[in-house]
């Protein structure tokens, strides 16, 4: 087992931790350990593999998705006084237990992707990714909080990026870049009308949102 | 199992339980800027329960004055069986699961003394303790049925012994057994942030409601097996995250025994901070913690079924596990 | 301050008073008796300020109960059992609330000395708990003796599992006397006994008397001991409320932060000793005046007062900003705002449950006409509700203290007083203590010595706030909502 | 170089003149202007790509352009001008109906759209398959700002649908964009993510992860694009945006998604063994089709309506890319663009007027406003596919090849679902034209308000007759 596939352990980890908590401030505390250990995944990679550039990469990570992120988001929570998400479908402890599943099933899953996605035997390094993508969707779907659902999608994003670290040699840089501010530009976004929604509608619950139903 | 590691073993038996308890009543205070009570504390506690006459419950069976002390001797029993510091008595049946048994009657046996005596608090505590083991024993069963499984036996000294070969997946399993057990431990030794031990408010105990009609000598029972409990517990912990550490770096063995007195005292540290910083949760959000333990160890009987199968894929064994 | 006094029929009484309550912004203050032969019935108005004292006098020893009617009532009809021996016929449970039961004979201590009490009074002493029953409902008895250092009190929780589904609050265990004491010795040293009513209350009491008394008397405290008379009941408000949040923060098992704000409690203590030489601002306040004036130490004051605020604000933002905190508070003991309305709620327990009355702007004294804080509101009205509206009311307290440091009018402190208290005279004084509105009513006899003296603690009211947020909530909440409400249990039994 | 510099110039002087102009009507105005003359640069670099004089332009490492790029650049700036001419009579309407709107809201809405237009037209330009998806996000961060013009709850709901549902295909299409990628290292070699460069190395990309990498891009851009079921945020977005950014989204921004889906799947042709994609695509657009067309049924709204239409008409492109003709694909996709364009304008006018958006609330527009009604019935009519319009015979020949090419069943499925579409419209299109106007309708119909919609079904009208006359001849021989 290399030091790339225990950090990327770590994360999964810190991201089935994640579910298992309604408070936010812990969601992105942990979220913020999670994107730390796959940047530190990154330049594990990165000596691995040779390439210098990698750690660029995973110092821009760190200052933005695991420091400016969740420092905005947190903000964004105080300010808008949304401190907890009481989830839906199913209780928030059940979810957790969830995500382990299906980081159990990631791991068949991985397996049974087409052989040439590991060019070193990355097959945890897979299992992790395919399983951040998971959990990502599952915090998505049983969350109600906007901001909530901001945090999933930032998981799923970090599966993603795994997926880049782990499957392939090395992404372009300017790629890796471009998605990267992509995603600051978007959570940026996505905190305006985070604020937007708690001063139209004074609740920042999606599910309440469906003014707009088929009727 | 030479003479000098009887002789620790036996002091440290006799002077941890104490000490520790003492240790985390004056860091806590010192976390509020107390000076707080002196370290045996807990022994000049005892010395006066024993001093003190008893009085007992009218409606009490005889059962309620035997269990303190059955309780007591089961502990005593586990404290030798487990391997909770890195020299032991290598006696035979330190079996998983016979130690989670005992544990298991001990539990039994406190829940129904503090039924006995028909008391609505302790009646209260006992049905609360009843409730948080009852989701509290899967986490730790899974913690050490992991370690189990990745070492291929079920006696625990054997997996708590050096003999085994390590690799990183082995640290993760060791770290995540341990936090289970840990996080587990709080909620068994009615830690916060489930249970306040310094609380005096009597509707929200856990364990000192269930206790709450013993006095005396009895008591000094409870509270002594209880001290015991604590250490053994922390001892477990402390043993798996000494072993991950042991996997990343080579230490000698009296190093080895130092650090592990040292990590029951960091835990002890932890658990003052906790109780110093945390907030009690409300009883409804309990399945909450107590899902984070119950994580832990799933994690860690998971990451030992992968390892199987990485050893069964070594073998040529392709995909045998799935 | 004099109430408008008028006559009525008893049988009018009731109808009148719900009338009363129509109107926006008016409110029950006090429902009692002078000597057994009347009911008096004190009404306030909190938009204008003004109050009306009702008086209606009793044929026999029992009336028909107000409590039908008027549902907040029933505590006051309780008391007046209690106290004089009156029964209100079919009030829905009738059982003492002041007095223990434990005192065998019926002894209604205000009572007029020459009128006997009759036997059926005698079957009405037991206290009878409001029981549930069914299958799995068990009762859970707590207190009088509790494992803190706090003062007794008995609640029967009625438990469904976890869930409690009534608490009776049972009370009466500290009865000293106090309203019959004040009739009994000089005027002039009613002060002391009228500020032991409720301990950590001393200054609110002591302001409430002198108000009385000076109402009574016509006479107008200077400028500058009314400023120092503010500034004491602040500095009450501030120690108290620092050390409500110390007991919540203790009882949330945050023992760090429990720690920090019961030292700050002490410094908050210390300006009360500088103020006026006792921590609890004992014998401060006395009718015309305040007894002492700190000159010299009032630079030391406010330095303290700065210390404090800076020492107080990280700790607070320390403690409401941890989500734990704030999640363990959030709908626990809730209580809606239509129940609080009510029951007339008041002070802090109100305040939570957005409903703007507050003592300090609807019957303005001292310096608070010029300067009063905005009031604090909050609308959930749970445990976080309150806990918000101290800490706001800890925010505006500072504020207050430090201006009226800074412009405190110079000029004597006391005045000096008629001998004699006037004929046949009413007097009421209204505070705002830490808790909620505080009412001390005088009515001196035809020899002008004080004929019935009654103390109306903020307590009073809210004891059945608490009664009614801890419904549905599970057992182990009751601490926590206990604290939220913070009563005072000496207060209430008097 | 020179040519980026050139068309990019325009977008530029917006910007600024957004910045700098006093008044609304001197920013619509020149706002209008400048698109214009950005349309004309358009023509003029493009035109030798797109008539087949040249066959390749080379702007930046990673961007280029090809003829369907070049094609569809054109159609884009051609819809940009037209969205943006008409938003000048739209803004005018809306000061003077009173909602009280800001010059700053507008100076935004500018700003936003002309990124808006530049995002889209890198989209076609970009040859690199990440320069692509980045391109495609930056979309949805822009639009999403369009959508939220009128700064209502259900505008605001609508956006944050429609953001979070996007950014979340979009994430899914960034991991396909990864396992193409990856597919390219097989046997060691360095890895592309260069269409071009990709079409080339087809046979020896890794055929298994190249198919995730198709599904999970399919799924991505098809999110973006509305497909079935993954369009619910697709109604909500168009039918809140204000009208002529209901016509940027539908008329260009679905483009945008199906073209970055073809130009996977012209990689997917190369490979030689794509069969499995081909299937997939065919059925995932018929599906489509119906899917809308039984929506259509049901609608309340009348943007909704249209919005579930252009659903019904990605279905169709979808078809027409998965039968592997470019052709066709910008056949059909001209010809929805230019009538649904027209459709949204003039429906953001009738909205306008009558102030409701509920189709059960309009009345009679061809009494009060018998132009926009007759504009309006053609556009409809032509967007269902009736002839003479260029849609029939985009549609015909879309049916045609699927019948050629063996996709019996899907061709059935997309018969019944332009069937359905065609009886639903006239449904709710016929007591909306005829019948009396309800008392409440502001009555209002400057000239200008309908020059836009009426230029467009004009073109509309001479493109089915042009070319599909030809085409039609074609298909008959």
């Amino acid at each position: 087992m290399t030091p790339l596939e225990f950090l990327s352990i770590a994360a999964a980890v810190f991201a089935i931790l994640m579910c298992g908590t309604g408070l936010l401030r812990f969601n992105l505390f942990l979220y913020s350990l999670q994107t730390f250990s796959i940047a530190l995944a990154t330049i594990a990679q990165s000596q691995q593999a040779k390439e210098p550039e990698l750690y660029f990469v995973a110092i821009a990570i760190i200052v933005v998705k695991a420091l400016a992120v969740p420092y905005f988001l947190s903000w964004i929570s105080n300010r808008i006084d949304a401190r907890s998400d009481p989830g839906i479908l199913i209780p928030i402890p059940i979810t957790m237990h969830a995500a382990i599943v299906l980081l159990g099933i990631s791991y068949p899953l991985a397996k049974s992707l087409p052989h040439i996605l590991w060019l070193s035997d990355s097959t945890v390094g897979a299992t992790v990714a395919i399983s951040l993508l998971f959990t990502g969707t599952l915090f998505m779907l049983t969350r109600r909080n906007a901001l909530s659902q901001i945090i999933g999608f930032l998981t799923l994003e970090n599966g993603i990026y795994l997926v880049a670290v782990t499957c392939t040699r090395g992404m372009p840089f300017i790629f890796e870049m471009g998605s990267l501010l992509d995603v600051l530009v978007a959570v940026m976004i996505a905190g305006l009308f985070v604020f937007r929604i708690k001063k139209s509608f004074e609740h920042i619950d999606v599910t309440q949102l469906d003014g707009l139903k088929e009727s | 199992m030479n003479f000098t590691e009887i002789l620790c073993f036996i002091v440290l038996f006799l002077v941890l339980p104490i000490l520790i308890s003492g240790f985390i009543r004056n860091l806590k205070a010192r976390l509020q800027n107390r000076i707080g009570s002196p370290l045996l504390q807990p022994l000049y506690n005892l010395y006066k329960l024993l001093q003190k006459s008893e009085t007992i419950s009218q409606d009490a069976s005889p059962l309620f004055r035997i269990v303190p002390a059955l309780n007591f001797s089961i502990m005593l029993i586990l404290a030798v069986l487990v391997p909770w510091l890195p020299f032991h008595f290598s006696l035979p049946g330190s079996e998983i699961f016979l130690v989670l048994y005992l544990f298991a009657a001990m539990r039994f046996f406190s829940i129904i003394a503090a039924l006995d005596t028909g008391s609505p608090f302790s009646a209260f505590g006992a049905s609360r303790e009843a409730t948080l083991s009852a989701l509290t024993e899967p986490a730790i069963i899974l913690s050490l049925v992991a370690l189990g499984i990745a070492y291929r036996t079920s006696d625990l000294n054997e997996i708590f012994s050096f003999s085994q070969s390590h690799g990183l997946m082995q640290v993760s399993i060791w770290l995540l057994s341990g936090a289970g057990l840990f996080l587990a431990s709080l909620v068994e030794l009615s830690r916060m942030p489930i249970d306040d031990p310094t609380t005096h408010l009597e509707l929200t105990m856990v364990h000192e409601a269930m206790v709450i009609e013993n006095s005396g000598p009895n008591l000094a029972l409870i509270e002594l097996a209880y001290n015991l409990r604590l250490v053994v517990y922390y001892g477990l912990s402390a043993q798996c995250f000494m072993h991950a550490l042991a996997v990343l770096f080579t230490i000698d063995h009296a190093t080895y025994v130092l650090l592990s007195i040292l990590a029951i005292f960091i835990l002890a540290f932890l658990t003052a901070a906790i109780e110093s910083f945390a907030v009690k949760l409300a009883w409804r959000n309990n399945p909450e913690f107590i899902a984070y333990a119950l994580t832990m160890s799933l994690l860690a009987s998971l990451a030992a079924i992968f390892q199987s199968a990485f050893a069964s894929l070594s073998l040529g064994n392709l995909g045998a596990f799935l | 301050m004099i109430p408008v006094y008028k006559k009525l029929a008893i049988n009018e009484l009731a109808n009148t008073i719900r009338a009363d309550l129509e109107i926006e912004g008016n409110r029950v203050g006090l429902v009692t008796s002078i000597d057994g032969n009347q009911l008096i019935t004190l009404m306030l108005n909190t938009r204008s300020g003004n109050t009306v004292l009702y008086q209606a006098e009793l044929a026999s020893d029992s009336y028909t109960s107000l409590t039908t009617t008027i549902p907040q009532l029933h505590w006051h009809e309780r008391a007046i059992h209690d106290l004089f021996g009156l029964i209100p016929l079919g009030h829905p449970r009738l059982k003492p609330a002041i007095i223990n039961e434990s005192c065998e004979t019926i002894f209604a201590p205000l009572r007029e000395t020459a009128k006997p009490i009759s036997d059926k009074l005698l079957a009405t002493r037991d206290f009878e708990y409001l029981h549930i029953s069914g299958e799995p409902i068990f009762e859970l008895p707590v207190g009088p003796v509790h494992a803190g250092i706090i003062e007794p009190g008995h609640f029967m929780l009625s438990c469904l599992g976890e869930d409690v589904l009534n608490l009776e609050v049972r009370l009466g265990y500290l009865h000293r006397g106090i309203e019959k004491r004040i009739t009994e010795i000089p005027w002039r040293k009613a002060r002391f006994v009228a500020e032991a009513a409720a301990s950590d209350t001393a200054c609110a009491n002591a302001l409430a008397h002198a108000l009385a008394i000076e109402s009574l008397l016509a006479v107008e405290p200077s400028f500058r001991s009314q400023g120092l008379r503010t500034l004491a009941l602040e500095i009450e408000r501030l120690a108290m409320h620092i050390g409500d949040i110390a007991g919540m923060a203790y009882d949330l098992g945050y023992l760090v932060i429990a720690a920090n704000f019961s030292r700050l409690r002490g410094t908050a203590l210390r300006l009360a000793e500088l103020l006026s030489g006792s921590r609890f601002l004992r014998g401060y306040i006395c009718p015309g005046g305040v007894v002492h004036d700190p000159d010299r130490l009032l630079s030391e004051i406010q330095r303290t007062t700065k210390n404090l605020r800076e020492n107080l604000k990280p700790a607070l933002d320390f403690f409401i900003s941890n989500p734990a905190v704030y999640e363990r508070l959030r709908n626990t003991g809730k209580l809606s705002s239509s129940l609080a309305s009510e029951f007339g709620m008041v002070g802090v327990v109100a305040r939570a449950c957005n409903i703007a009355y507050d003592c300090r702007q609807s019957f303005a004294q001292g310096s608070y006409p010029k300067n009063h804080p905005t009031i604090a509101l909050q609308q959930e009205g749970d445990a976080l509700a309150r806990t918000l509206v101290r800490i706001a009311e800890i925010n505006s307290s500072l504020d207050l203290i430090d201006t009226i440091l800074s412009d405190l009018p110079s000029g004597t402190i006391g005045s000096n007083l008629p001998v004699d208290l006037p004929a046949n005279a009413i007097g009421i004084g209204i505070v705002e203590a830490f808790r909620g509105e505080l009412i001390h009513l005088v009515i001196t006899d035809k020899a002008g010595s004080i004929k019935r003296y009654a103390i109306k603690d903020p307590s009073f009211n809210n004891w059945t706030g608490l009664a009614i947020a801890m419904r549905n909530n599970v057992i182990a909440d009751f601490p926590i909502c206990n604290k939220s409400f913070a009563l005072s249990y000496s207060g209430h039994d008097l | 170089m020179n040519d980026l510099i050139m068309a990019l110039i325009a977008p530029a002087l917006i910007i600024f003149a957004c910045l700098i102009a006093r008044s609304i009507s001197i920013l619509t105005k020149l706002a209008t202007g400048l698109i214009l003359c950005h349309l004309l640069v358009m023509i003029k670099i493009l035109m030798p790509l797109a008539i087949g004089n040249t066959t390749f332009l080379t702007l930046l490492p990673g961007f280029a352009i090809d003829r369907m790029s070049a094609l569809f650049l054109l159609l884009t700036a051609l819809i940009a001008s037209a969205s943006f001419a008409h938003a000048q009579v739209f803004f005018k309407q809306e000061e003077t109906s009173g909602h009280g709107l800001q010059t700053a809201y507008v100076r935004q809405y500018y700003i936003l759209a002309t990124l808006f237009v530049v995002a889209m037209m890198a989209v076609y330009a970009s040859d690199n398959l990440g320069f692509l998806w980045i391109s495609i996000e930056a979309t949805t961060l822009l639009s999403a700002g369009l959508v939220y013009f009128h700064r209502t709850k259900n505008a605001l709901e609508a956006t944050w649908k429609y953001f979070i549902i996007c950014s979340v295909g979009i994430a899914f299409a960034l991991l396909g964009t990864i396992f193409i990628f990856a597919s390219s290292q097989h046997d060691q070699q360095i890895g592309s993510l260069s269409c071009f460069e990709l079409v080339k190395l087809a046979p020896n990309l890794d055929l298994g992860s190249f198919k995730i990498g198709f599904i999970f891009c399919f799924l991505g851009y098809g999110t973006k694009a509305g497909i079935f079921p993954l369009h619910s945020w697709l109604p909500d977005a168009h039918s809140e945006a204000p009208a002529p950014a209901s016509a940027l989204l539908s008329g260009s921004l679905l483009n945008c998604a199906l073209f970055a889906i073809w130009r996977i799947y012209q990689i997917a042709q190369a490979t030689g063994r794509c069969q499995f994609i081909q299937d997939v695509t065919i059925w995932a657009g018929a599906v489509t089709v119906v899917a809308a067309a039984l929506f259509l049924v049901r609608q309340y709204g009348i943007k909704r309506l249209w919005a579930y239409s252009s659903i019904e008409n990605v279905g169709l492109m979808l078809v027409a890319i998965g039968l592997n003709s470019p052709f066709l694909f910008f056949l059909q996709a001209i010809n929805h663009s230019l009538a649904k364009v027209s459709l949204f304008l003039i429906s953001g006018n009738i909205i306008q007027s009558t102030g409701t958006k509920y189709l059960k609330d309009i009345r009679g527009v061809f009494r009060f406003a018998p132009v926009w009604g007759i504009v309006l019935a053609l556009s409809a009519l032509a967007v269902a596919g009736v002839p003479p319009f260029g849609s029939f015979v985009s549609e015909w020949m879309i049916l045609t090849e699927n019948f050629n090419l063996k996709y019996i069943i899907p061709a059935i499925l997309i018969i019944f679902g332009l069937t359905l579409t065609f009886i639903a419209v006239c449904l709710h299109i016929g007591p909306l034209l005829l019948g009396t106007p309800k008392s409440t309708s502001k009555i209002f119909r400057p000239i200008a308000s309908s020059v836009v919609p009426v230029t467009l079904l004009i073109g509309s009208l001479i493109l089915g007759l042009t070319v599909g006359y030809e085409g039609l001849i074609k298909v008959v021989r």
